[in-house]
């Protein structure tokens, strides 16, 4: 079953209900920025739950239990109560750049869905610089985050969001490099092309030895550090930290850091997938279905990662960065190239 | 330089190993509201009075050793003296605000009379009542199963003998059961098969109206020590 | 580190009291040059009980369940330290039986305030996990612990003169099949962290402490024997029975966090091992001896010391002779000297490594404020 | 080193200073007859050979009621020997010689005693309140004689 079609369906008794072009196109992109909104919304809150369910069944617990099927409501009702809390402002914090951190990290986590294709033709727009547009759209989180860092007006919060600005900054670099390899190869910056260049499973970026493997590993590893989760969570490091640049945050507004959080986890996931994973690639199923498998399955590994590994210090996450994730990828960009180039492994 | 690369990989893969591998097991929490752990019969959850099995009395002598062997004077014993010098319990207090839960009374008691229960859930929202009187003591106590102290070695002898000097007789104890709260005088010496078939019949009714003795617990004590 | 022209000023963080990391309400006034530490100062006495006044207004017997909050991860070695002492005043033997099962609930209790450290030591670290597998087996140990003694944390077990209760006869099968099981467990946890990477990273080289660094500030238990100082009062200055038991004493030499953290793993296997072979030595017999409620020792002062799982824990009591309360009691924990000691290891590393070095000197803050 | 040895050994190093109490149990216990040897003292054990004494364990005062003690409990580590020793002195002018130099240990524990029993430590450097609030006012809290408002005696035992 794919959905695409009723979208297709209901796009053409839209255009041909007398409306000009015009309209049309903007009451399409609408309807599919709010739904991309809603389903999106949607997954963090299921993902807070499933964090929490993996959490708990690694520490032999059992998580949220008691509201719903094991606990399903849970987040549904840590959200709705998180939205109803008393949003304190501090005195003392520079109100605009305070109130704007937490809405521009929401927006920049959304936005970036709008070149993701979550199936086959189920695209907001396929833009022909899809992957530039979403990496840079996710580098504005550096900016909220900062922005939180500053705005606070704590000591805390700005070590915090130092950090995650010196961080994320760090981290783009490698990734960026990793995902160039990809592009080399799919001749392309759309999604689109990006994803119908690995028809076959062994066509995956994945699989396309030997610089696949090191460019998705490379991307794993920088996706961990860009979303902000262990063992690169420095900015919040609650031990250190206590909560970062969020210190100062409650209510809604820590609300939608939270949720732009695990928004974050799934585009990078869902990055990965497409770029690594074949996107909506796969037999039997429905386009849409094989994304969300494969989606998940790679924040699974991201949660993996959080709840065993404890966290590095920020020297050695600048140190790791500078001096060994990015020459590793440049030297994997050129062993693409060369490969491109050569033709050998160009299957 | 690959060595250790290739080291710290593989290292962190057996961590992500192990840590999936308890992903399959059963959690070892319980869902606490719903299921309860089994208490060891040794918990110290709560301090109760036990009151003898047969006559619903409190064993409680009013030797005030629990209060004394208290480290945070959490226990508070009200009673007065009767003609015969014998202190009658008036009333039992203990302070959960400040009780440690150390087990130092119960150790102390001669009688079998106090005891650290495996109860707990006793959490209110006011300090008030967290001060416990002879009544609530007793209620938490029916249900605790306890020894008979066979008599001990050197300790017991002492208040023992005292009462056994004065003979409680058949008319006194019926004066103190008009004071429910005070029914224990001659405990101690009185082997409970020897007191069985008089002390029986007389106690049974009294045990069964607490009503009664509700009200006669909240008269103001005149003595306090 | 800076470039001329470059100007950066220095600013003071208040880690503390209520800050995830500080094992109590620790407060540290650090000064720092970026995320670079220049100078720490400790400041403590927000958990102050006035336990040693407190202990001169209460008999002997009254001190011991007033004691078990002195340091609540090894309420049994302030149990045995003070009784220890107490016994050593009025000269007061020890049923045999009562030694042995004071020292299973020593070292069972060791491995329990170790498995608290091995928890909060990967929390602090960011590795959240760890943390409830210690606490799963710690949970095993309180569990016997209620079984004989009725209590989960402040015990109130081990008295002048014996202990309080006999174990119950169900005790040694249940600790004998956590014995069996525990080593595959310490293994798991090694699995998680011991060569993981990052951890290394995190612990390798971080807060060194030199041996004399550690014996001038009275550094004692594991940390000092990280530095390569053999020392365990167990073997060096026997109290109790340790004498009749093997077990070895692991020694490293680097001194830092990460040899901190290898030490206290070594040390719960070979606390194993001690349960194990007082289990299989242990006696029948009485459990204590006459009633010590009204204890009168006579007039004397004593210094007592046991090995504890933070290192040194003294008792000093001075007796007026012929009465009941003690007149000076004195207490020493090993935490003490470690957060004394932090200061001079903190300074030049980052914020998150005095995380790490407080986490892996294992200082909890009842001990320190008494 | 046994007792004996080491309490021969002390009184033929300190013969007119030290005096072995009756009152120690266990280990030897001494008696310093003049505190203002103190410093000369503990460097002396600190710097001979047999004695070798590198670890203070624990410094303590004590209000007798009468008099002053102040007890340092210290030890050997090399040479496995542990004594303990005390000072005693009166109440008005109550001041110690800081031990600092010699076993760094003993700055927080001096710091303490100063705060908790007003016994004043010359050339300490750090003493600032320390387990009691900032704003302290109420006396020396471990004196026997102190008294404050909330504070509640056990009643006393028979």
């Amino acid at each position: 079953m794919e959905i695409a079609g009723i979208f297709k369906y209901l796009y053409e008794l839209l255009a041909g209900s007398g409306l000009s072009q015009t309209w049309v196109d903007i009451i399409a992109l609408v309807a599919a920025a709010v739904m991309v909104f809603g389903v999106l919304a949607l997954i963090a809150l299921f993902l807070v739950w499933w964090e929490r369910k993996v959490s708990g069944h690694i520490q032999q617990r059992f998580g949220p239990m008691m509201t719903g099927w094991h606990g399903w409501r849970q987040t549904v009702a840590d959200a709705v109560k998180l939205l109803q809390k008393e949003d304190i402002t501090p005195s003392a914090v520079d109100r605009p750049v305070f109130y704007w951190a937490p809405i521009i990290c929401f927006v920049a986590a959304f936005a970036a869905y709008v070149t993701i294709p979550f199936g086959k033709e189920l695209i907001v727009s396929d833009l022909n610089i899809g992957i530039l547009f979403i990496i840079a759209i996710t580098t504005f989180t550096i900016i909220s985050l900062l922005m939180a860092g500053w705005g606070s007006n704590n000591k805390y919060a700005l070590l915090g969001g130092m950090r995650s600005a010196a961080q994320v900054v760090s981290y783009e670099v490698p990734m960026v490099v990793s995902v160039l390899a990809v592009v080399l190869f799919a001749g392309s910056l759309s999604m689109v092309d990006i994803v119908e260049s690995q028809a076959k499973i062994y066509q995956w970026y994945i699989f396309r030895l030997p610089f696949g493997p090191i460019a998705f590993i490379i991307y794993i590893i920088a996706a961990t550090a860009e979303t902000n989760r262990t063992p690169f969570d420095i900015p919040e490091a609650e031990q250190e930290l206590v909560a970062g640049f969020n210190i100062e945050y409650s209510g809604m507004k820590f609300a939608m850091f939270f949720l732009a959080e695990f928004v974050n986890m799934f585009t990078v996931s869902a990055i990965g997938t497409t770029l690594f994973l074949g996107g909506w690639q796969g037999p039997l199923l429905p386009s849409w279905i094989w994304f969300f498998i494969k989606t998940l399955a790679l924040v699974f590994v991201f949660m993996l990662f959080r709840w065993t590994y404890p966290r590095l210090r920020v020297d050695q996450l600048m140190e790791f960065s500078w001096k060994f994730l990015l020459p590793v990828a440049f030297a994997n960009l050129i062993l693409a190239g060369w490969m491109k180039y050569s033709g050998w492994f160009n299957w | 330089m690959v060595k250790q690369l290739i080291d710290g990989i593989k290292n962190l893969v057996i961590g992500m190993m192990t840590t999936s591998k308890h992903l399959g097991r059963h959690a070892v929490t319980l869902q606490y509201p719903k299921e309860k752990w089994p208490m060891p019969e040794r918990s110290r959850g709560v301090v109760v009075l036990l009151s003898d099995k047969e006559t619903g009395k409190l064993n409680c002598t009013t030797c005030l050793l629990c209060a004394r062997a208290c480290p945070s004077s959490a226990i508070t014993i009200k009673y007065e003296k009767d003609e015969n010098k014998k202190r009658q319990l008036k009333d039992f207090i203990v302070d959960y605000n400040i009780c440690c839960l150390c087990g130092l009374c119960e150790d102390a008691c001669n009688f079998a009379a106090i005891k650290l229960a495996p109860k707990y859930e006793f959490s209110t929202l006011n300090k008030e009542d967290l001060i416990w009187h002879t009544d609530k003591l007793q209620e938490m106590g029916r249900d605790v199963p306890y020894e008979k102290p066979v008599k001990k070695k050197r300790p017991a002898p002492k208040p023992a003998a005292k009462s056994a000097a004065k003979p409680a007789p058949e008319p006194e104890a019926a004066k103190t059961d008009d004071k429910p709260a005070a029914e224990k005088t001659d405990k101690p010496e009185v082997k409970p098969e020897e007191r069985k078939p008089e002390a029986k019949p007389e106690e049974k009714p009294k045990a069964e109206t607490p009503a009664e003795k509700k009200t006669d617990d909240n008269k103001p004590d005149e003595e306090k020590k | 580190m800076t470039e001329p022209g470059l100007n950066t000023e220095e600013f003071q963080v208040n880690m503390g009291p209520h800050h995830p990391s500080t094992h109590g309400v620790c407060r540290f006034i650090l000064t720092m040059d970026g995320e670079e530490i220049v100078e720490a100062e400790p400041v403590i006495g927000y958990l102050h009980r006035a336990l040693e006044k407190i202990c001169e207004n209460r008999t002997y017997q009254q001190c011991i369940p007033v004691l078990d909050r002195f340091e609540y991860c090894t309420s049994m070695s302030c149990n045995e330290a003070f009784a220890l002492a107490a016994e050593k005043l009025g000269g007061l033997e020890v049923p045999e039986r009562a030694e042995y099962l004071r020292v299973i609930m020593l070292e069972l209790n060791r491995i329990a305030s170790h498995l608290i450290w091995f928890g909060t030591t990967s929390l602090d670290l960011g590795a959240i996990t760890p943390f409830l597998y210690g606490f799963r087996e710690r949970e095993d140990i309180l569990d016997l612990f209620e079984m004989t003694c009725g209590q989960r944390l402040t015990y109130n077990y081990i008295r002048v003169g014996g202990v309080a209760k006999d174990i119950p006869p169900e005790f040694i099968p249940k600790c004998k099949q956590f014995l069996d099981t525990f080593d595959a467990k310490v293994d798991d946890y090694e699995k998680v962290l011991t060569e993981n990477p990052i951890f290394i990273a995190r612990n390798k080289d971080v807060g060194v402490m030199s041996a004399e660094l550690a014996i001038a500030y009275g550094v004692s238990g594991p940390s000092l024997r990280a530095s390569g100082v053999r020392y365990d009062i167990r073997k060096d200055d026997p109290y109790s029975i340790y004498d009749r038991f093997k077990f070895n004493i692991p020694v490293t030499f680097n001194g830092d966090c990460y040899d901190r953290y290898l030490i206290r793993i070594a040390e719960m296997r070979e606390s194993a091992k001690i349960v194990r072979q007082a289990l299989e030595q242990l006696p029948e017999g009485e459990i204590a001896g006459k009633s010590t409620m009204n204890y009168k020792p006579p007039a004397g002062e004593v210094y007592s010391r046991i090995e504890n799982s933070r290192g040194e824990m003294g008792v000093y009591i001075q007796s007026p002779g012929k009465v009941k309360k003690p007149l000076r009691v004195k207490l020493r924990g090993g935490s003490y000297n470690q957060l004394e000691v932090m200061p001079e290891l903190v300074k030049g590393h980052k914020i998150a490594d005095v995380v790490a070095i407080m986490a892996s000197l294992d200082i909890i803050l009842p001990e320190v404020d008494r | 080193m046994d007792r004996d040895e080491l309490t021969k050994h002390l009184t033929e190093l300190f013969p007119d200073k030290i005096e072995l109490l009756e009152t120690g149990k266990i280990e030897p216990f001494f008696l310093l007859k003049n505190k203002d040897d103190l410093v000369a003292f503990c460097k002396a054990i600190n710097k001979d050979e047999k004695l070798d004494i590198d670890y203070l364990c624990c410094l303590g005062g004590v209000d007798t009621g009468e008099r002053f003690e102040v007890v340092y409990n210290v030890a050997s580590m090399k040479k496995r020997i542990r004594f303990d020793f005390k000072l005693s002195f009166k109440y008005d002018g109550a001041e110690v010689d800081s031990v600092q130099e010699i076993w760094p240990a003993a700055n927080w524990y001096e710091r303490e005693m100063w705060e908790l029993y007003g016994i004043n430590i010359r050339n300490h450097g750090n003493l600032k309140r320390f387990l009691l609030p900032d704003d302290w006012d109420q006396g020396y809290p471990m004196l026997k004689n102190w008294d404050a408002p909330d504070f509640k005696r056990m009643p006393e035992v028979e």
